[in-house]
């Protein structure tokens, strides 16, 4: 069983996104084979550089760079969606393999799921 | 009864973000089911209509006062739409 | 493998009673897949959709009460309805343990729902055939 | 004073139309000028022949019945929203006003407010 | 009229905390306007938005206790706050009258919140120079 | 300080439905204030840009990675917010 946890919100204004992470952050906890999708305006998760503390919530790049640790195998990005909101691999957190086709990229996993 | 390979279930109107990454995603093989507020694309579906077969809760649509629209969705009650989710291989609620 | 194999469902609500109308789309699907003969593994409450176990919601009488209609539907058909501890302590909703140990002036999960962590959501995943969810629409 | 309610997310699926209608029912009851007006999605609302014992909700056709008599003085449709929905004036709930340029409308009223 | 004339606000707040920025960015707007010499007439909790009135939640401790920060805004600078009733009972947000009324188990209002109909945020749009409203964002 | 007609405050990311609304709503005279989600429209804003001023919360912005993009839109803080809403004849919060 592999799955795909999908993250299409960005960070801050909702809690869907954190909420995505803590059940792809759970799913390998329980050593189950799971990776990231970030796609429409949940690339800017990806965003380097971002500075939290005049909004009072933990910045979400301390979350992504623990990813790997905890075992999520892969954080991919839809190419499309980096384009549209200016994101290029510089300006982008380390560890994001981009996705020219995230629709293959869900069918090749047995479970796709969002947060809400 | 023939298989899906992804049953996409969709519940957003149409101009949900998320309509639009859902119809993007749907392939050969699949079929999209419209629940809740997305019966409404039943107004705009039209030509562009996705490759899949398009099936639609028929509680939802008559609600919302689409009763006669049985041309461009199969309606169908929940005990069609566990059947569906029962002969796809995967699902997506998107 | 037959045209119709009977499924172990897991459902996951993630949207609100009477915000949204996912808790009275998966009743409908719970319902309908428990009359076909299939099993439902779980039922797990998600982000806001934890509001469903709440003992305190009072719609007007004319309208539907979701979460006792999930209640009695869980207890009738003995299945298991967890909402995760993340969201709900995070959403004012806590049982009796909770309270206890944050000093907390009420409890108000509505039996049978539990609460309890990511992990029963993990174990929904692996044990049942399909996993459904049931989101916010908009 | 003059207030705008605006409803732009269909019925049923959500509660923010319904609570949009509440506000402007209110105001009403307090003799204060008030408005609603549909746009996008939010045009569905207005879809003749809405039959809704099948989902366990009442219909909103009958609380929009009710708005001229509660007070509510105008209900306005937008006008590209309604093509867009396929909504003709045959197919509509009585009492409709086509709005061509909604933005016109909200600059006539002192308040203009969404529900959520 | 000068270049700053002094406003009483309303504000009403529909987005719900955790789940929401909406209570955070009227918190910040409050606090501004009050440090700028305005008066708050009213705080309207109104949709999602009376999540906020919840005495129950209970996020981790490293993060900001929204409900608990905007109860001691509203009672240092006596400003009303009240959450709109036909919300909130839907939602499982009720005093201990409705308690009492509805024979339930508990009640889990956050003072100084109070439960109020709509009539509150009409008065408040009558009574103050501006209204500002804080939806949930997406 | 010149006077605003009606102050456009937006909280909704790009792609939500209701940011067409509010571009479409804008009008000469008007200013356009993004808060939270909305400050990503500073990766997209140009030269389409509306024909108002666009103000933009900071830490909002700065949150997201938007720092150095004073260039379209001004970067403003809540005491600067609550000026606004006072020079504003009318407010619309989408």
């Amino acid at each position: 069983m592999s799955t795909l946890i999908v993250i299409d919100q960005p960070p801050y204004g909702t809690w869907a996104g954190r909420e995505a992470l803590d059940m792809a952050f759970s799913l390998a906890a329980f050593d189950q084979s799971v990776s990231l999708l970030f796609m429409g305006a949940g690339v800017n998760w990806l965003r380097a550089a971002q500075q939290t503390n005049g909004i009072e919530q933990k910045s979400v790049e301390k979350n992504l760079s623990a990813a790997p640790i905890f075992g999520v195998e892969a954080m991919y990005a839809d190419t499309l969606a980096c384009a549209q909101y200016g994101l290029t691999p510089e300006g982008m957190v380390a560890g994001v393999t981009m996705s020219p086709n995230s629709a293959e990229l869900m069918h090749q996993h047995t479970h796709t799921a969002f947060a809400g | 009864m023939t298989s899906i390979h992804t049953l996409h279930i969709l519940n957003k109107a149409p101009e949900h973000p998320r309509t639009a990454e859902c119809m993007n995603a749907i392939r050969s093989g699949d079929a999209l089911l419209l629940t809740e507020n997305a019966v409404l694309a039943l107004s705009i579906l039209d030509d562009q209509a996705p490759m899949a077969q398009v099936y639609a809760i028929a509680s939802d649509a008559i609600a919302r006062g689409f009763g006669q629209s049985g041309t461009k969705a199969t309606l169908v009650d929940y005990p069609a739409m566990v059947k569906l989710t029962a002969q796809a291989q995967h699902l997506i609620s998107w | 493998m037959s045209d119709n194999p009977l499924q172990n469902f897991t459902l996951v609500i993630t949207g609100a009673p009477y915000s949204s109308q996912a808790p009275q789309t998966a009743l409908a699907f719970a319902r309908a897949a428990i009359s076909a003969g299939h099993t439902l593994d779980r039922v797990f409450l998600y982000g806001d959709g934890v509001h469903l176990a709440s003992s305190l919601s009072t719609p007007p009488s004319d309208e539907t009460h979701w979460p006792k209609e999930w209640a009695e539907f869980l207890e009738q058909n003995v299945i298991p309805g967890a909402a995760c501890i993340a969201s709900a302590l995070r959403r004012g909703l806590v049982n009796s343990e909770e309270q206890k140990r944050y000093q907390l002036p009420a409890n108000n999960i509505l039996a049978p729902f539990i609460i309890a962590g990511l992990g029963e959501w993990v174990e929904g995943t692996m044990a049942s055939s399909r996993v459904v969810y049931f989101h916010a629409g908009g």
